[in-house]
C-alpha cells in the first residue's frame, strides 16, 4: 500500500511537469525573462522596474513589435536572494522558455542565476548598479560600476568643503565593501585620508556604536555604501537623530527612498546615471508615459528602473540587426548597438559594460533632487578585459 | 517481530526503494527540463530535512541549525573551487574540508547545548544562534567568502545534469533507505528511548548527552555532504543557504510531510519545494502566505504532518488492518562475565560516609553513614519524608549530594552523573514504573543492555541476551510472553517487573529499589521477595531496599536502617527493629503521639 | 439530606492508564473521612479527579447535589473547595501574604482573614512578608491550612499532610483542623499514611488498594485498628 | 567616553522595551513566542497609519498597543488555545504566525520600506555630549514601562494571580485562578507590548515586513538568561546590552551584532540560570 502511495507520488508528479511543461512550448511571441525581488530586500525598487519594463514592452508592441513578433513579459520573483533566483532562473528559462533575460537584481541572485544562464544559453542584461567585474559570456550589463560613481561624490567634497578625512559606513555584503574599497582607493589616490571604515550586518538596523565613532573621529566628509532600503533609512535616521551635520555622500539611495524619507535625507549627496529631472526630450517623454499609463499607481522611476526600459529596446535593437532570436546571434551584437533613452545614449562596449553620464545630486526639502553637476561619458574602467 | 515479518519489512525497503532507484534512472528521459532542475535542488534539500526529521521526529531536539551544515559543506566547495581551482585532489580536499569543518561545529554546538539538565528549549535557541553564526562570518569574509553575493563561477566536476540527477537521485535513496533501516534497529529505539524518558536512559548507563552529541554529529555530516553535492552541482554558494531562514523552512517542510515518518519530510520537501518554484513564477504575491497557513493549520489540526492523512485513508478504502504484532526475539541466557567496575580489594560494596542534601535552608539528609556489603539486603524504613528516596538519589547521582562521600565496589562516585555511576556497578530502579511508554517489553530490554552489547546499527538482532536475573523476572511475572507488546499496555505490576528487569539487565552487584511492592499483588510480592532473595544469596549483589510494608522487609532483609528526618535512627538486624516501639511509633504514627523522637 | 461529595462509580487516570477503578464514596456534610492505604494506590490520584486536573473516564462526581464531572479545577474550587496537594502546595518564592492573599477570591477580606488565621497559627501574621519557601516544613504546613481555611470552604480535601512532620506540630493542624469542623462544619476528605492522625480526625475511614476502595467503616468502632492495621500491613 | 556610557544605557533600554512583552509570554506560557517579531512589525505599521492620518507621533504608542493586543487576543483563541499541551508545537505555530501576520501586512500596505516620522528630532546636551534626544526619551519610555509592568504584577490583584500561573499554574488553578483567561491576557498583552516596543523603534528605525528580525533573536536570548524575572532581565539588557556597545565600539560592529546571542548561549552552558536569582 506504501508502494501505491510512492507511485502515485510519482505519477502526480509526472503529470504536474508534463502539464507545465506543455505549456512552455514556445509560442509567437517573444518573451522576455524579468526575475526579481518582489519579496525580500529588492521588493522596494522591484515594482518600478517592472512597470517600465512594462512600457517598454507596451511601447514596442504598439509600434508592431520586434521583427513582427510582439514582445512578452515573464515576471518572476526571484526573493531577492541566491536560492530563490535559482528557481526563478529555472522557471524562466527552462519552463516559461524566455529569449532573453532583463533584470535588475542583488548581486546574490545574479550569481546564482549565472550558471543557469550559461547552461541555458540565454542572453542576460543586467541593469542595476553594482559592485562591478561580474563576467560571462551571456552577460551584459547597462548600469554604473563604482569606477562610475565614486569620483563624482569624493572629487565634490574636496572641492568644494576641502574634505581630508573621511568616514565610510558600510553594511556588509558585497556591494557595500565593494564600492567602500573602490571609494577608500579613489580617496587615498587623491590625497585625502579615510579615518575610519565601519560595516553593520545586513539585517542590521542599530547603528549606535558606528555613530559614536562616527562623532569621535571628527571627519571632513561621511561616505555610506549600505543595502537598500531598511539599512540606509536605519542609518540616516539614526545619523540625523545624532545630530550629525557632516556633508554626507550616500552610494546607496535612491530618488524614490530619499523622498519617502523626508527632512532626514535633506542635504544627501548622491551620484547616478538617472535623476527624473535629467534634462532631455527622451527623459521628458519617457515621463510623460509614464504617468500617462501607470497614473496614480506610479513608482517613481529611478536608476533601477530606467536602465530596465533601456535594456529592451537594446535587445530590440540587436534582435533586428541579427534578424533572429538566436542566442548565438544575439550575444554579442549586444555590444554593439545602441539606443537614446531617458539617460541618453547608451551602448554597452565596454567590456560587456556601458559608459554614462553621471550626475552628481542633493537631495532637497522636498525630497526632490537638485542636479549639481554633470560628467560625460564616464568610463567604467577594465570590468572583463577578456571578454570583448 | 518474527522472522517472516522481518523479512517482509526488509521486502518492502528494497521494493520501494527500487522502485525510487527505478524513478531517479528514468527521470531524465521523461520529465522536462525545469522539473529536473527543480527536483535537483529539493532532493537535496529533502536529505537535510531528513536529518531534522531524525534529530526532531525521532529524538525531540528541535533544530533550525541544520542549514548551517548544509551551508558548511557548500561553501567548502565553493573556496576550495574559486580559490584553489577544479581538480580531482581538490574535490577530495574540499570533501574531506566539509566533513571535518561540519563535524568539528556540531561537536561545539551538541557541547553547548545538550549537557545534563539542559532544557530543550535551550538547544532549540542554540541551534537558532547557529545559522546566524555562520551567515555572520561569511558576511564578513569579504571577498574571500564573496560576502553577500556568495561565490560563483568556479569549475566544478564537468558532469551533465542527466548524471547529476542520478547521483543525487541514488543518495537520496540509499539516505532514506539507511535512515529508514538505522530508526528501526535497535540502536534507533534508543532516540526514542531519550525522547521519552531522558532519566531513564541515563541511569540505564547510556550517556544521553553523549548520544545527542554523536547524533547531531551524524546529521551534520549528511547535511554537510548534501550541501558538497549542492554546490558542485550548481555551481553557486551564498549565505542564505546556510540561513536560519533555510533552516526553518526545512523544519517547515518536515512538519508538513510528517514529523517521525522520513518518507512524509522527504515527499513534503520535494512537494513544496518544487511546488514554490513552479507558485513563486505564477503567484509570486501569495504564496508564502499559502505556505505559512498551511503550516500553522497542520501544527494545529494535524500535527502528525500531511503523510498520515492519505495513508490512513488507504487503509480504510482497502480494508487493511493496521500491521498485526509479531512475537519478540528469543531469549537467550547472556554469557555470565566478571561485574563491571567491581574492584576485588573492596570489602564493602557500598560505603557512605556522613552524605548530606539540603535544600536552600532545608537539610533533608544529615550525616548518613553506613556500609553494606556483597550478598546484603539492606532495607532503609521510615515515615514519608523521611529521605528515603533522596537518600537513593545521593547515592546514585554524584551531583546529588551536598557534602560527604559515597563508594561504590570502592570507587568514589564524585560528582560524576548518573551514567557513569551505573559504569561502577549500580543499578536503581525508581520508586513509580519508569519506562519507556511507547516501546515494546524486549526494546526496553534491549536499551537496557546497550550499555554492555554495542546495539545493531541497522537491524534488530533476533536474539535478547539477558543476565539469569533479568530472566527469572521476566519469565517469572509472565512478562515473556508480551515482548512484543507496547509498554503502556502492561498493567502497573508489569511495569514494576519490566523495570527491575531491565535494571537488572545491566548486571548490576550494587542494586537501589524505590518501593518496588508498591501496587503489586501478594502473589507479586511474594514472587519478587523470592527473587531478591536469591540475587542476594546466589548472585552475590548488594540491594538497598526502601520499604514501607514492614511484612516485606521483615521477609526479605539481612540488616534494616530507620531514617528520621535525615538521620539514621537504628541501623540494626531485622528482629531488633521489628521489636522497637519507638520505630513502630514514628514509622506509621499508630503508637502515641510521644516526644520529638530526635 | 445532600452529600456534600458524592462520588459514583468514578474512574480515572494518566493517558490510556487507569489509576482509579469504580470508586463509589460519599461524604456527608460536616463529615470527615480519612482514606488510608499505602503509596501508589491511587489516593492522591481520587482528589486530583474530584478537583478536575485528570478527566474522568466515567462515573459521575456531585458537589453538594451538583454534577461537577468535567469542570476545571477552578471552578470546582471557586464552588468552595479548598484543595491541599502533597506536594508544592505554597508559592515558594511568594511571600506568606501574597500565599495568604490567594486562597481568597477577593483581597477585601485578607486582613479579617489574617486575623482569624492569626487566632489559629500566632506566628503567621509576624511573618507575612517573609518568603514562603524561607519557613520551616511545619510551618509551611500551617501555612497550607491557613490558606485552605481562610476562603471558608464548604469541602476541603487535604493530601498527606503529616508527611514528614513532628508530632507536635501534627498536633496543632489537628487541632486547628478539629475546631474547624466544629465551627463551621466543614466536610473534609482526608488522605493520610498518618493513622493516629486520621484517627483524631475523622468519623469514618476508607482504605483504598490499587485504584478501588477496598473497605469502609466508622472509625471508632471495635475491630477499627485491627482491620486497619491488617490491611496496611502494620 | 560619556557616548559609550549613554550608547549603553540607550541600548539596554530598547532591548528592554523589545524583551519585556516576550518575557511575560514565556513565563506563563512556557514558549518562546517566535510571531514576536511580527508583533513588533505590527507596531511599526500601527505608528504608520497614526503617521499617515496625521496624527501627533506621540498618539503611534497607544495606537500600537491597541493593535497589538488585538491581533494577539485574536491569535490565542484561534491558534495558541489547542496548543497548551503541546508547547513545541506552540511555539512552531507562533513561527507560522509570523509569516502569515508579515504576509497580510504586505497585502495591506504595500512591499516598500517606509518611514514614520520622530516626535523628537534634535539633539541635547547630556555630560558634555550632544546626544539624540529620542535616544534619551527612549530610556524614560523603557523606565515608565518597567515600572508600569512591576507595578501591575506587584501590586495588583491580577498581578498576583498572574505570577501564581507563572510560578505554578496547577496550584494556582486549585486555588480558583482561571489560568486559562491568564493565559489568554498574558499572550494579548505580550503582543500589545511588543507592538508597542515597536512604535518605539520606528523613529530610529525604517517600517518594513523585516523590521523585527533583527531583534528577535537577541530578545529570546534576553529572555532565556533573564528566567522570568522583569528584574533580571533588566539586569541581563544592561550587562549584554553593554557588551555589546563595547565590543561594536571597541572591536568591530560585526562582532557586536553577535555579542548578544554568543554570550548568552556560552552564559547559560556555564550557569543554566542565567541572570536569575536561584
Amino acid at each position: 500500500m506504501r508502494l501505491k502511495l510512492h507511485t502515485l507520488a510519482c505519477t502526480t508528479v509526472l503529470a504536474l511537469g508534463w502539464a507545465t511543461g506543455q505549456n512552455a512550448v514556445a509560442a509567437d511571441p517573444i518573451k522576455i525573462g524579468v526575475p526579481v525581488g518582489l519579496s525580500g530586500a529588492n521588493s522596494v525598487v522591484a515594482p518600478s522596474v517592472v512597470q517600465s519594463a512594462e512600457l517598454a514592452v507596451e511601447e514596442i508592441n504598439a509600434r508592431g513589435g520586434v521583427l513582427g513578433r510582439p514582445l512578452e513579459l515573464e515576471v518572476a520573483d526571484d526573493g531577492s536572494g541566491a536560492a530563490g533566483a535559482k528557481k526563478a532562473f529555472d522557471s524562466l528559462i527552462y519552463q516559461k522558455k524566455v529569449d532573453v533575460l532583463i533584470s535588475m537584481e542583488t548581486s546574490a541572485a545574479r550569481n546564482a542565476g549565472l550558471p543557469i544562464v550559461t547552461r541555458g544559453k540565454t542572453p542576460f542584461i543586467y541593469t542595476s548598479f553594482y559592485e562591478g567585474r561580474s563576467c560571462n559570456k551571456y552577460l551584459y550589463v547597462d548600469a554604473w560600476v563604482p569606477d562610475q560613481q565614486v569620483a563624482p561624490i569624493v572629487d565634490f567634497f574636496r572641492t568644494t568643503y576641502k574634505a581630508k578625512t573621511y568616514f565610510l559606513i558600510g553594511s556588509d555584503y558585497a556591494f557595500g565593501r565593494g564600492m567602500l574599497q573602490f571609494t577608500r582607493g579613489y580617496i587615498e589616490k587623491t590625497g585625502g585620508k579615510v579615518v575610519g571604515e565601519e560595516y553593520l550586518p545586513m539585517d542590521g538596523s542599530d547603528w549606535t556604536a558606528i555613530v559614536s565613532k562616527l562623532k569621535a573621529a571628527g571627519p571632513d566628509a561621511l561616505v555610506t555604501s549600505t543595502a537598500g532600503g531598511a539599512p540606509n533609512v536605519t542609518l540616516t535616521k539614526q545619523l540625523r537623530a545624532a545630530g550629525v551635520k557632516l556633508p554626507y555622500g550616500n552610494l546607496a539611495v535612491d530618488e524614490g527612498t530619499a523622498k519617502s524619507m523626508g527632512p532626514d535625507a535633506e542635504g544627501i549627496y548622491i551620484s547616478g546615471s538617472y535623476f527624473t529631472n535629467v534634462d532631455g526630450v527622451k527623459n521628458k517623454e519617457f515621463l510623460a508615459a509614464m504617468q500617462k499609463k501607470f497614473g496614480t499607481g506610479l513608482k517613481t522611476p529611478n536608476d533601477l528602473s530606467v536602465p530596465q526600459y533601456e535594456a529592451v529596446y537594446l535587445y530590440k535593437a540587436a534582435v533586428e540587426k541579427a534578424g533572429s532570436t538566436a542566442a548565438d546571434k544575439v550575444v554579442p551584437l549586444l555590444g554593439q548597438v545602441s539606443f537614446e533613452g531617458p539617460r541618453g545614449l547608451i551602448r554597452m562596449n565596454k567590456q560587456r559594460h556601458a559608459p554614462l553620464t553621471m550626475y552628481l545630486g542633493q537631495v532637497q526639502k522636498d525630497g526632490g533632487i537638485k542636479i549639481l553637476e554633470s560628467f560625460k561619458d564616464v568610463d567604467p574602467g577594465d570590468q572583463c578585459p577578456s571578454l570583448k | 517481530m518474527t522472522d517472516t515479518r522481518r523479512d517482509s519489512d526488509l521486502r518492502l525497503v528494497l521494493g520501494l526503494g527500487a522502485l525510487a532507484l527505478a524513478s531517479v534512472a528514468l527521470g531524465p528521459y521523461i520529465l522536462p527540463t525545469f522539473l529536473i532542475n527543480s527536483l535537483l535542488r529539493a532532493i537535496l534539500y529533502a536529505a537535510v530535512a531528513l536529518t531534522v526529521d531524525v534529530l526532531w521526529g525521532y529524538t525531540g531536539i528541535l533544530t533550525f541549525g541544520q542549514s548551517a551544515f548544509f551551508g558548511i559543506g557548500a561553501y567548502a566547495v565553493g573556496l576550495v573551487f574559486t580559490h584553489m581551482g577544479f581538480s580531482a585532489s581538490h574535490a577530495l580536499l574540499a570533501l574531506v574540508l566539509s566533513l571535518v569543518v561540519s563535524a568539528s561545529t556540531a561537536l561545539l554546538v551538541g557541547w553547548l547545548s545538550f549537557y545534563p539538565g539542559a532544557s530543550p528549549l535551550y538547544a532549540s535557541v542554540v541551534t537558532l544562534a547557529l545559522p546566524i553564526v555562520v551567515t555572520q562570518i561569511l558576511f564578513s569574509a569579504g571577498t574571500f567568502t564573496g560576502s553577500s553575493s556568495g561565490l560563483s563561477g568556479f569549475e566544478s566536476f564537468d558532469i551533465s545534469i542527466e548524471i547529476w540527477f542520478w547521483i543525487s537521485g541514488t543518495f537520496l535513496v540509499l539516505l532514506t533507505g539507511v535512515a529508514w533501516l538505522f530508526v528501526r534497529s535497535d540502536a534507533g529505539r534508543m532516540l526514542v528511548a531519550i525522547r521519552e524518558n531522558e532519566a531513564r536512559c541515563e541511569y540505564l548507563g547510556i550517556s544521553v548527552s553523549r548520544l545527542k552529541i554523536l547524533l547531531l554529529m551524524a546529521a551534520a555530516l549528511v547535511a554537510a555532504l548534501s550541501g558538497y553535492l549542492f554546490a558542485s552541482m550548481q555551481m553557486v554558494v551564498a549565505p542564505e543557504y546556510a540561513g536560519f531562514v533555510f533552516g526553518t523552512e526545512l523544519v517547515i517542510w518536515v512538519a508538513l510531510g510528517g514529523r517521525g515518518s522520513l518518507v512524509g519530510p522527504v515527499l513534503g520537501t520535494l512537494f513544496i519545494d518544487v511546488g514554490s518554484a513552479y507558485l513563486s513564477g505564477n503567484l509570486p504575491y501569495v504564496w508564502k502566505l499559502l505556505v505559512g497557513v498551511a503550516f500553522v493549520v497542520v501544527i494545529v489540526a494535524f500535527p502528525g504532518g500531511l503523510l498520515p492523512l492519505p495513508m490512513a485513508l488507504l487503509r480504510r478504502l482497502r480494508g487493511i488492518p493496521p500491521p498485526a504484532r509479531g512475537r519478540g526475539p528469543m531469549l537467550e541466557l547472556a554469557e555470565p562475565r566478571a561485574l563491571p567496575g567491581l574492584r576485588g580489594d573492596s570489602a564493602s560494596a557500598l560505603v557512605l560516609e556522613g552524605v548530606c542534601k539540603n535544600f536552600g535552608s532545608l537539610r533533608v539528609l544529615d550525616g548518613i553513614s553506613f556500609r553494606a556489603g556483597r550478598g546484603e539486603l539492606l532495607s532503609v524504613v521510615g515515615p514519608n519524608g523521611a529521605g528515603k528516596t533522596t537518600l537513593m538519589r545521593c547515592i546514585s547521582d554524584g551531583a546529588e549530594r551536598s557534602r560527604g562521600r559515597v563508594l561504590i565496589n570502592g570507587f568514589d562516585t564524585g560528582r560524576l552523573p548518573p551514567e557513569r555511576c551505573v559504569a561502577f556497578g549500580i543499578g536503581r530502579k525508581f520508586q513509580t514504573a519508569n519506562t519507556f511508554d511507547s516501546l515494546t517489553v524486549a526494546q526496553s530490554l534491549r536499551i537496557a543492555r546497550s550499555r554492555l552489547e554495542r546495539p545493531w546499527l541497522l537491524h534488530c538482532s533476533r536474539t535478547l541476551a539477558l543476565p539469569d536475573a533479568a530472566l527469572q523476572v521476566i519469565r517469572a511475572t509472565g512478562l515473556d510472553e508480551h515482548l512484543d507488546m507496547a509498554v503502556r499496555h502492561l498493567s502497573h505490576g508489569q511495569k514494576q517487573a519490566l523495570e527491575l528487569a531491565m535494571v537488572l539487565a545491566l548486571e548490576p552487584n550494587v542494586l537501589l529499589l524505590d518501593e518496588p511492592t508498591a501496587g503489586l499483588t501478594k502473589a507479586e510480592r511474594t514472587l519478587i521477595g523470592r527473587i531478591l532473595r536469591d540475587l542476594t544469596e546466589h548472585h552475590g549483589l548488594c540491594i538497598l531496599l526502601v520499604e514501607h510494608d514492614l511484612d516485606f522487609v521483615r521477609e526479605v532483609s539481612s540488616r534494616v536502617i530507620v531514617l528520621h528526618q535525615g538521620q539514621i535512627l537504628l541501623d540494626a538486624t531485622v528482629a531488633e527493629v521489628v521489636e522497637s516501639e519507638l520505630v513502630r511509633s514514628i514509622y506509621a504514627g499508630v503508637g502515641s503521639h510521644g516526644e520529638s523522637p530526635s | 439530606m445532600t452529600p456534600a461529595l458524592e462520588l459514583q462509580g468514578i474512574s480515572s487516570g494518566y493517558g490510556e492508564a487507569l489509576v482509579l477503578r469504580e470508586v463509589d464514596l460519599t461524604l456527608a456534610p460536616g463529615e470527615v473521612l480519612a482514606v488510608l492505604g499505602k503509596n501508589g494506590m491511587g489516593k492522591s490520584t481520587l482528589l486530583k479527579t474530584v478537583m478536575g486536573f485528570l478527566p474522568l473516564a466515567a462515573g459521575q462526581v456531585r458537589l453538594f447535589g451538583e454534577s461537577i464531572g468535567g469542570h476545571p479545577p477552578h471552578v470546582v474550587a471557586r464552588a468552595a473547595v479548598a484543595y491541599t496537594p502533597q506536594e508544592q502546595a505554597l508559592f515558594q518564592d511568594l511571600s506568606v501574604e501574597d500565599n495568604l492573599r490567594l486562597g481568597l477570591r477577593r483581597d477585601r477580606q485578607l486582613r479579617v482573614g489574617i486575623e482569624r488565621a492569626g487566632e489559629i497559627f500566632p506566628f503567621l501574621p509576624q511573618r507575612l512578608a517573609q518568603r514562603a519557601g524561607t519557613l520551616s516544613g511545619g510551618e509551611q504546613k500551617m501555612l497550607l491550612v491557613a490558606r485552605a481555611l481562610l476562603c471558608q470552604p464548604r469541602l476541603m480535601l487535604i493530601d498527606e499532610i503529616t508527611e514528614g512532620l513532628q508530632p507536635s506540630v501534627i498536633e496543632r493542624l489537628s487541632v486547628a483542623l478539629r475546631a474547624e469542623c466544629e465551627r463551621t462544619g466543614v466536610s473534609i476528605l482526608l488522605i493520610e499514611q498518618n493513622v493516629g492522625f486520621a484517627r483524631g480526625l475523622a468519623q469514618r475511614y476508607a482504605v483504598m488498594k490499587r485504584g478501588e476502595l477496598v473497605d469502609q467503616g466508622a472509625m471508632h468502632g471495635e475491630d477499627t485498628a485491627a482491620r486497619i492495621a491488617a490491611h496496611l500491613n502494620v | 567616553m560619556s557616548a559609550t556610557v549613554l550608547d549603553i544605557i540607550t541600548t539596554a533600554a530598547l532591548l528592554y522595551a523589545v524583551a519585556a512583552g516576550l518575557l511575560i509570554v514565556f513565563g506563563v506560557m512556557k514558549i518562546i513566542n517566535f510571531a514576536h517579531g511580527a508583533f513588533l512589525t505590527v507596531g511599526g505599521y500601527a505608528a504608520l497609519a497614526v503617521t499617515h492620518w496625521g496624527l501627533n507621533p506621540w498618539f503611534s504608542l497607544p495606537a500600537a498597543f491597541v493593535a497589538g493586543c488585538a491581533c494577539g487576543m485574536l491569535i490565542e483563541r484561534v491558534v495558541m488555545r489547542p496548543l497548551y499541551s503541546r508547547p513545541l508545537d506552540a511555539i512552531l505555530a507562533t513561527w507560522g504566525l509570523g509569516i502569515i501576520l508579515g504576509q497580510l501586512i504586505t497585502l495591506a500596505f504595500g512591499r516598500e520600506v517606509q518611514f514614520v516620522r520622530s516626535p523628537l528630532a534634535g539633539t541635547m546636551n547630556f555630560l558634555g555630549t550632544a546626544y539624540s534626544e529620542y535616544r534619551l526619551s527612549v530610556v524614560l519610555a523603557a523606565a515608565v514601562l518597567a515600572g508600569a509592568l512591576g507595578l501591575a504584577l506587584n501590586g495588583t490583584r491580577l498581578g498576583l494571580n498572574t505570577r501564581a500561573v507563572i510560578m505554578n499554574e496547577n496550584l494556582a488553578r486549585a486555588l480558583g485562578i482561571d489560568s486559562a483567561r491568564v493565559r489568554f491576557g498574558t499572550f494579548s498583552l505580550g503582543a500589545g507590548l511588543a507592538s508597542l516596543a515597536g512604535a518605539l523603534i520606528t523613529p530610529l528605525s525604517s517600517v518594513d515586513l523585516n523590521m523585527g528580525v533583527p531583534w528577535l533573536v537577541n530578545a529570546f536570548m534576553l529572555v532565556l538568561v533573564s528566567g522570568v524575572s522583569l528584574i533580571s532581565l533588566g539586569i541581563a539588557c544592561l550587562v549584554l546590552g553593554g557588551a555589546q556597545v563595547l565590543v561594536s565600539t571597541y572591536l568591530n560592529p560585526i562582532l557586536g551584532g553577535l555579542t548578544i546571542v554568543v554570550l548568552a548561549a556560552l552564559l547559560l552552558r556555564l550557569r543554566p540560570k542565567g541572570f536569575s536569582r536561584d
